[in-house]
């Protein structure tokens, strides 16, 4: 009757997580709201966290993940042109107003810029692709700091 | 005919012309905003791009991100629905510059129609009758105390770009004028972000009778049947039917030439409605065109047969009418009751929330076109229609009948609708007899016996 | 007019009459087995009895049970509906016995036709064409063989008390004769406790065409126009429209004439109807009469506009008929798909279980009737049909269209249905063609490509 | 009536949190949302789980009333006639064969007698009344024995 939720994208995120060998994750897009908490490899911790019952106590240092999306509907670009490079790759640290991408609606060319500091987590759309309202682009990093 | 179709609209309209697409093997892209992720439009479509969040200045009416959507989804025509953008003139105009087929009149006709004052004037011109009145706008008190010489009192000011009774004031008296007038300005202001008006002599106890007319680009006008929208609150109509009670085959017929008339001056192309008021000793006065598909559009194709949606569709692709005035011969009789999610018992307050149980009537004579399913939340951010239940009978009574039984097996639980009201107005013994006017419901319904 | 009916049956056809009784304002009695004590008809009735447990034997068979709920609730009338009591003529004369309306013909008629063999020899008496055939029941093998010397061969074996194809086989040639009409007739012994069989002359490729008759207690008998319900599986109809395509008038006219005279001759009373073979030289053979409402009656209503049922009830209330001749002009197309709980993927295995969802379609020329909402359990106990589909078109190819629309938008989910077979059946190039008979499933539909 | 929750969906959480291994899993869509938590196994929690289950399931087999229920359509009557007494009362001691009651259907008295020996611990329907098939009559305390 509704529409389902996308495991892809929950376990995506559940990998970006391990990657970073982070404790909790949270991934917010309109259509998905992702939680992940990993048990600790500190037994001490371990411990306390069986004891207690408060997540927000047991989340020490987290990374947490902020989706960029897409403001208007239109073709996604990661480049200025054709042989120009991307913007922005993973693993890239950008601070807030930095261009990261383009997208073309109408025949104009509109930059998108970061609206936070932090690390391109992942890029989730490929170059040249439509996207519409609210489509998540960027993963982005905001623990993350030069 | 088209490939593809994308719908610039949202609810029961744009299910409506997505079934009208399905008959006709065109395939469809919805666009919606982001509250409307889980309506029945999207699910319908074969293609749907959300265009932006709830408001609809940043969605429904968001032309850059829709012109967009049909771009990259490549459709051959758009169709507006009603409301939104469906009377904006200039997405019209930007459709047709794109090399997509707008599925309505040409921008121009929607332009004229919009100028309430200039649409009256044209009329005036092409010698369809229109309430006495100003010669379009009052510029100032004297101007309008000159066209009061003429209508009389009382007297009715109405906003030039108006619409729903927005920017309307009355005035019984000369000493009234100057105050209504103001208010009226002000309102119209506020409204529509134009404050010019004109002066209407008021009619009494007059009927809301509209009639339908269809015009394809080979120079063919043809009136498909009239309607009756006399039951109205705040000027929102709440019941429509066809054909009108009570009224001679005399004045229907001229309300056709009329309405047909209207529509050829203007050179208009494809479905169009020409309302008309009709005073107590049947004089009828022109009120305004709307240039798009009614929401009450069901009544007549249940008394004709036709489909006006897919008659829309293949008038955009430059076909000629599929009927002829022989066709439009009503059969039998149609009662459509709008059901909004608003409480009747609390001054039709809105009434938003997710639907947690909903079993639409069924049987002869029964159409119900909805947007809404079990567990489908209305959002606070748009118009209250819910869902429209069309009844047919082989007379009047027995369309009123069926709708009765229709609207009392109507299973709608964790809203409130407007069900209550029109199970009122139905056992109405002034509704019965057909004796209905624009007033009917502040006159006839005792609305805290709801 | 009655002021209380009592519905002996349940299902589609229970909720079906009581809407026509609230439009006649007439109260309503339900009764129920106790699987059906959530059932749309028990909550929409204004009382219901429970009348025993699930097994029909024990409940909708249950004569006492249903005769005390009505005593008790005071009814002046009892509608069967189609299957249950609907032909069995104790019950009519139980019920007639008791002052009580029984809204179906006289007993005897039913009895009558009941007896395949003796209604098809008082039709032949009476100049209703009829297939070659045995003169009544065959006694034994002497008796089959002197028949199959006035049908030839190929010939079939039919059960007298038959129906629905139960105790019916077919011999090819003399030396099959003897097998055949042994297990012909210990199929009939064992469905209906009746081992007599007739002979007739096998048919290559008919047609089902049927006849709607409405006669009133005042001398007056119509026919209603015809229907053709040539798709069918094991004899089972799943598909039926109306009129039926590509045949002439002068056919159309002599059906309703053979009908009708069916009908005078067994001093018919109310809606009946009179089933025929057309063979490919446009012969037509009556085959039998049922004489109770058909589940087929919607596609009836959609080409006239007359409710059926209503006036069922009017003619047992004593009313003369209120159409005429005139009236019945079919107007466009219309067809019906009968939606049944089972699985057209494995067999047509019946497929009981909970409607988790249900969103039925909706929009012009479409008609639903049902029974069943989200959340409602379809008994095992039961007939399958969960729900009637019926689409109205200007033409054929639009109500074709208009079905195939509204299958692909009808949600239904937690149990198998047969809508995956309509629409092989609506995409099959034979069937648009209209190129349809009662071999049409068997021989163009490849079932494993569902 | 209302729209069901997918528990496909649900049960796809939960595999992927085991999958992952994880400590904790929010999933939340438009129409769902599911919030999974893992924790290692404690036996003695476990025993006290079993325990306490134990003792609901005994507390749960304890009911002792039965019902009467009418096994046809009709008027009840709690005697032969007006002036007769009633075949029972509330408090009686009835033997299996007893008749207890009649209900007339169709002009006919039927005598209803009790399946099973007893004590009437309710008379649940107003003489003279309608009954439907099913509708419990009379509630009996089975355990109750002359």
């Amino acid at each position: 009757m509704s529409e389902r939720i996308d495991f892809d994208q929950v376990r995506e995120v559940i990998r970006i997580a391990a990657e970073a060998e982070l404790v909790e994750l949270d991934v917010e897009s309109p259509s998905l709201k992702v939680r992940v908490k990993r048990a600790a490899p500190d037994p001490a911790r371990d411990a306390r966290r069986a004891a207690e019952t408060d997540t927000e106590a047991a989340a020490g240092a987290h990374g947490h993940l902020e989706t960029i999306a897409a403001p208007m509907v239109g073709t996604f670009y990661r480049a200025g042109s054709p042989d120009a490079p991307a913007f922005v790759r993973e693993g890239d640290l950008v601070s807030e107003g930095q261009v990261i991408c383009m997208i073309e609606a109408m025949k104009l060319f509109n930059e998108i810029q970061a609206e936070k500091s932090g690390r391109i987590a992942r890029v989730m759309v490929d170059n040249a692709s439509p996207v519409e309202y609210g489509q998540p682009l960027f993963l982005l990093d905001v623990t993350a700091r030069a | 005919m088209f490939r593809k179709l994308l719908v610039a609209n949202r609810g029961e309209i744009a299910v409506r012309v997505m079934r009208a697409c399905r008959e006709m093997g065109i395939a469809t892209v919805a666009v919606y905003s982001e509250v409307d992720r889980g309506s029945l439009h999207v699910r319908m479509a074969d293609e749907a791009f959300c265009i932006g969040p709830a408001p609809s200045a940043a969605s429904y009416l968001n032309i850059p991100n829709i012109m967009s959507t049909a771009e990259l989804t490549g459709v051959d025509a758009i169709h507006p629905g009603y409301g939104f953008l469906a009377e904006n003139p200039r997405f019209a105009e930007i459709v047709t510059d794109c090399k997509i087929a707008f599925v309505g009149p040409p921008a121009r006709a929607i332009e004229l129609m919009g100028d309430k004052a200039a649409a009256r004037a044209q009329m005036q011109k092409s010698g369809v009758p229109v309430i006495p009145g100003s010669a379009g706008v009052v510029a100032g008190v004297r101007d309008a105390l000159t066209a009061a010489g003429g209508t009389g009192y009382p007297l009715v000011i109405k906003a030039a770009a108006g619409g729903g009774g927005r920017g309307m004031r009355i005035a019984q008296t000369p000493e009234d004028l100057p105050g209504a007038l103001d208010s009226a300005r002000r309102e119209a202001e506020a409204a529509f972000g134009d404050g010019r008006v004109y002066i209407e002599k008021y009619l009494h106890e007059p009927r809301h009778i509209e009639v339908q007319v269809f015009a394809d680009a080979h120079g063919t006008v043809l009136h498909v049947g009239t309607r009756d929208c006399s039951v109205q609150r705040r000027h929102q109509k709440l019941i429509e039917e066809s054909p009108p009670p009570r009224m001679r085959d005399r004045i229907t017929s001229a309300l056709g030439r009329a309405a047909v008339r209207a529509a050829q001056v203007i050179g208009y192309v494809n479905a169009g409605t020409v309302e008309f008021l009709v005073d107590a000793s049947e004089n009828l006065y022109f009120m305004e065109m709307n240039t798009r598909i009614q929401v009450e559009h069901p009544v007549t194709e249940a008394v004709t047969g036709l489909d006006l949606v897919k008659e829309q569709i293949r008038v955009a692709a430059g076909e000629k009418l599929h009927f002829t005035g022989r066709d439009v011969e009503p059969r039998g009789h149609a009662l459509e009751c709008r059901i909004n999610a608003e409480d009747p018992r609390s001054g039709f307050r809105p009434s938003a929330g997710t639907i947690t149980a909903f079993v639409p009537p069924g049987g002869p004579g029964i159409r119900v076109d909805t947007h809404c399913y079990p567990g489908y939340a209305v959002p606070p951010n748009y118009d209250s229609l819910i869902a429209k239940v069309i009844s047919w009978g082989r007379d009047r009574d027995e369309a009123i009948m069926r709708m009765r039984r229709a609207l009392l097996e109507f299973e709608i639980e964790g809203i409130h609708t407007t069900i209550p009201f029109h199970l009122r107005v139905l056992d109405n013994a002034f509704f019965r007899r057909g004796e209905v006017y624009t007033n009917f419901v502040q006159r006839r319904l005792e609305m805290d016996a709801l």
